[in-house]
């Protein structure tokens, strides 16, 4: 009996809950401490374009949303180490980086508000729009980055997935053809405990979703995802290597979903209150604020004053949100096809003229 | 004894089943202590345990999959997938195992089992969460395809698909999912898998349908009656095998017949029953047949899903051309 | 020039337009140093590369999906799946994304793909290999669907399916892929891709199909000549989107239509032509409507496979039941 | 930094190529000397039966047929270990599996002679039939390695699955979910380099193909697959392991495709001549027969003799196949349901009758 291989999964983490560094100092990404100001406001962005979201469904302006709640170092920290080149596939929760990535704030609105217009990114036009079919994004970032590693540019696809996406067939696609051709490809595990109502240990047997890059000879990495610092580092390490030609990684962000599962579901009806509770003693926001707080880098009132400006920057977004005259009926037909085959003039026509 | 919901009618008949037959199952993502998303399971993990009702990893493949295995051996799984959009990864071991098993192994080995599918669109849901993708299953030979559209015909014929030992898909038209209620006795009835429904009789124009859409086709008719037009209406309930007498007797009567469904128009189920009236029915005809259906589009998001569904005005349109063309 | 097959002119398409494009590249299982299973990618990978023609993991979810995100990055992917009974993994990939891309980001993004089906039975293949599943794709909105049936369309149908800015199915049928050789010249010349072709005039009967069954039609027609009823003849082509005009028009002169194709009858696409004949030329049928298909059930293994495939008998008979129910 | 866990893939070996032990004494499965000369006639029998069926196919008399040469330690060490009361759910290669299960060579031959008589096994009435959408196999197995947990029957599912099958969904999902549920299942991966044309190494990126069930937290090891001493015993340890309740293991058996892929493929055409000459020398039989004739356990007149008698089985069996009249046409909607339903009793009459 001999070994033919063996693996070790690594776990990272820089800042503690209560907002000290577990090590020494700050990890080599961080070029200047305003770096991390600026991206505390970038998570704290999220939060209040996040929990108006929330508030608007109620209210009945917005259909279905899925809430970031607790998930902003993951987001921010990971779409915070990307080029603008490089290429962003989410599901549908990663509010936080695809505002980073630059989809507005509307755009965002519009989607969940029944209106393909908003998957139309005015600015983040290298990115994927959400995707609803769970890990089927994985395969467009794979196929993505084939398409990079053939016409050679230096460009990496990253996409998300979830606890409960990793399970799915897609994404063992996207990592066995990662490691089959060597792609630059990141494949992002936000792993917050549930999907939906199924808890995850209830998704697999395996002792850490980030081994499941070994499947596919990838590196596989757990990082702590509450932690902006340790998120930014190992995606940043896991993009170079990447644009290095080195090939892809699965990066398990371990986080929680603070949230209900979307505003259309009740997740006191399957678990336990106490273990929100818990879960909310390590969110991201809190410890990134003490940290910066104690460094003498952020003050109460900065954070007042920018809530302020965050709000009311959100605001004029979802005005212009409500303010847009639902699209022309006509639009299913103008965008199905380049262009509008012969057979189907005669319906558009039909949904046309009266009735 | 009182009234149900279409939803509570399939959780009556998925209890009824389970406590009548311990081979029966239930496996799903979130079918368990959330008892599915739309609560079609609510109570049945409490009640029968985890061992009959399970929660399955999220992987369509995964659950069409097992469900074939545990059908092979015996139990009668009912799986479900959570919105008709999700099916897609489904189709491969639904075609290639389960509607071929007893054929290929020339009755040696069976899949009885049930794919829960809730169908179509109106509720304002996200996106691929709206789908009517029924002709992706009629097909396939050896799949039988129900759609029931009232609480009494989901219990009866739910039970029946249970029972049924081969492969059944079962879609569930969410938007009339709690739209009334009716008296569902919980006698453990079940109603025949290859029957359609006489809704409404009429003499001048028979309206097929199924699913949501018989609720338009009871408006239109109620339209149309004021108008002078007397319309029939029949919801086929069983898409395959098709209960094609029904429609052509009524087609003999009314010389004819306006087909109406949500799915895309080229392709779609309404096709079949129109090509059996072109074979069988041409010389009952007085009128050309009419498809009133979901256009040649994707089921558009929710601002313009309305634009999309056919429309009780639609219906009635062309009930009214079938008149004028005769 | 010489003559060449089918499978030939497949080749020849693909080779003009990886020339003339470097955006196109050809993907699949076994299709680079083996040339593919059927060899329709011979050579290929010797003139092109590895990078323009790629051995893919043995999945077809992983090709679909690949094959998405190539196109969404400008690329123009022809995959190819190995056997048409191996497509059902992909419809996912297919149907919630490719076809919906440009619709679903109002022109943002878009998928310039083909997906090569070799398809069909008659050649005595092993269980899964002799599916026509062409229906499986026509009832959804955003894809194309070709089935070319012989070296000169094969080549330019391909060349435009490549050209195409949305994707395409393209179905080979693999029966007649040696069957008879034609000249086709290398010209770059594509063809429409909504055009139906009439290939034999005709004044009593229009025989209408696609694919390996257009043999059977045209040699259904000779028979019936001798029999002194003339049979017009059209070769489908593209079934979505469907030139209907072509076939209405056929049929305003005949008055009769059999409809042809080896899918099973129920749900098959030949319904969708029954039906708009139901619909549009109601009036200018003088019989019913006849389809002559494979049978509601699964293509048997090969010892059968001849019992259900539709024969030149069959289609004979069809006709003459049309003739004489008139 | 800490480590969130860790892993090593074992290799098991006994029997060399020259036929000589690695270690100092058989393994312990081994009962007695006899149990392997009965388990090396079951792989000679395999072999004969191989070569008589691709030899039909040359003639016309077969349909496509895929040869299990080299194969044969897999096949019979994994088949030898399992119970009657388990289930073998097989992909389309494994011929010494379904043999020593108790399939019926004219069984075999009626499947590839396109008669779908050939899969209503009249034995091995446990086991699943030929599967020929590559993995799907793997899910049916996991689906009956549920219910038998459910049922607490002390029964384990046992499936085969290529190299190539070890990239499909289906192979990953049947793995996830052996983790998940913790399924009395094993699942062989026969790697023997080749999915038709294309080499293992275009894959995946993995160093094992064993490893991949590390991404469903499964036992994972890796075996010498022309070796029968070590296969049966690695296959034995799972199977216990599954049957007393430990969940799921991943088998990477490694051999070699000594055939063409199927009776319709021309191996030349993509790989070489030398690296098949190579396997040759490694294949299974050759080091068994060493090691018994070695021991005094068999020899050459009792190899002739025991090849005769094979050959002699099988042509009885050929012949019992190629006097089979077809199946009634009928059959193919006499089967397709329970019952016939209305809806399709035109088409069978029509089907029946005078055309
Ligand atoms: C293919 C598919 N199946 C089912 C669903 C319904 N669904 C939406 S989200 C979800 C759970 C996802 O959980 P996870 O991947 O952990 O992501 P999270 O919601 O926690 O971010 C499910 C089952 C879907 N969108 N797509
Ligand atoms: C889903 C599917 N795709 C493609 C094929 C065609 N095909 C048959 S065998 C094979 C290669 C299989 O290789 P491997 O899994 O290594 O098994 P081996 O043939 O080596 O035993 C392929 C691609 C198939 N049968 N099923
Ligand atoms: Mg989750
Ligand atoms: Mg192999």
């Amino acid at each position: 009996m001999s070994v033919a291989a063996s693996f070790s999964i690594e776990y990272v983490e820089h800042l503690a809950a209560d907002g000290r560094l577990k090590g020494e100092r700050l990890p080599n990404w961080v070029e200047s401490p305003q770096q991390l100001v600026d991206l505390y406001r970038h998570m704290l962005f999220t939060r209040s374009f996040d929990s108006k979201a929330v508030a608007l469904q109620r209210t009945g302006k917005l259909g279905t949303y899925a809430s970031c709640l607790g998930h902003e170092a993951s987001h921010v920290g990971v779409a915070s180490a990307m080029h603008v080149d490089d290429l962003l596939a989410v599901s549908y929760r990663e509010i936080g980086a695809m505002l980073m990535r630059g989809v507005r704030p509307r755009e965002i609105l519009m989607y969940w508000g029944g209106d393909e217009r908003g998957s139309c990114f005015e600015q983040a036009i290298n990115d994927l729009p959400i995707c609803v079919p769970i890990a089927t994004q994985c395969l467009h970032a794979a196929g993505s980055a084939l398409a990079f590693k053939l016409r050679e540019e230096p460009r990496v696809a990253v996409a998300f997935v979830g606890d409960g996406g990793s399970s799915k067939s897609d994404f063992y696609a996207a990592l066995n053809s990662a490691g089959a051709y060597a792609l630059p490809l990141v494949l992002v595990v936000v792993n917050n405990q549930w999907a939906i109502s199924v808890p995850r240990r209830a998704q697999t047997g395996a002792q850490t979703l980030a081994q499941k890059g070994l499947a596919g000879g990838l590196e596989s990495i757990q990082v702590d995802g509450n932690d902006l610092l340790a998120v930014r580092e190992v995606a940043e390490h896991a993009i170079k290597r990447a644009r290095n030609g080195h090939g892809g990684t699965v990066i398990e962000c371990i986080t929680y979903r603070l949230s209900d599962h979307t505003t259309a579901d009740d997740a006191r009806r399957y678990r336990d209150e106490a273990e929100v509770k818990a879960a909310w003693e390590k969110e991201p926001m809190l410890r990134l604020r003490r940290y910066l707080i104690e460094q003498g880098l952020w003050s109460e009132s900065e954070e007042t004053e920018w809530k302020q400006e965050c709000n009311q920057r959100v605001d004029e977004e979802v005005n212009a949100y409500l303010e847009l005259a639902p699209p022309p009926a006509t639009d299913m037909f103008d965008y199905l096809y380049a262009e509008l085959p012969d057979d189907l003039r005669g319906q558009r026509a039909q949904l046309e003229g009266p009735r | 004894m009182a009234a149900i919901t279409l939803i509570e009618a399939v959780t009556q008949a998925l209890a009824y089943e389970m406590a009548n037959d311990g081979a029966v199952l239930v496996l799903g993502e979130d079918v368990g202590v959330n008892g599915g998303v739309f609560r079609a399971t609510a109570g049945l993990q409490q009640r029968f345990g985890d061992q009959r009702v399970i929660d399955t990893p999220l992987d369509e493949t995964t659950i069409a999959g097992l469900t074939v295995g545990l059908s092979l051996q015996g139990m009668k799984p009912v799986a479900e997938a959570q919105f008709d959009g999700f099916v897609y990864p489904m189709l491969d071991q639904l075609i290639c195992h389960a509607a071929r098993m007893r054929n290929r192994t020339r009755g040696r080995l069976t899949c009885p089992l049930v794919l829960r599918v809730p169908w179509g669109g109106g509720i304002r849901a996200p996106e691929h969460h709206s789908e009517a993708n029924e002709a992706m299953f009629t097909n396939v030979p050896g799949l039988r395809v129900v759609l029931p559209s009232s609480p009494q015909r989901a219990y009866g014929l739910l039970l029946a698909a249970i029972r049924d030992p081969d492969p059944v898909i079962f879609f569930e038209p969410k938007r009339i999912y709690r739209q009334y209620k009716e008296e569902v006795p919980d006698d453990g009835e079940a109603l025949p898998l290859d029957v359609c429904y006489v809704l409404r009789d009429g003499i001048d124009v028979t309206l097929v349908t199924w699913g949501a859409q018989v609720k338009e086709c009871l408006e239109a008719a109620e339209k149309l009656e004021s108008d002078g037009i007397s319309a029939e209406v029949i919801d086929v309930a069983t898409l395959r095998p098709l209960d094609f007498a029904t429609i052509a007797e009524s087609v003999a009567r009314t010389g004819r017949c306006v087909i109406v469904h949500e799915a895309p128009r080229t392709g779609g189920f309404g096709a079949e029953i129109a090509a059996r009236l072109a074979e069988q029915s041409m010389f009952d005809l007085v009128a050309p047949v009419e498809r009133v259906t979901g256009w040649d589009t994707h089921i558009p998001l929710f601002r313009l899903e309305m634009k999309y569904l056919p429309s009780v005005e639609r219906i009635c349109a062309a009930a009214r051309r079938t008149m004028e063309r005769s």
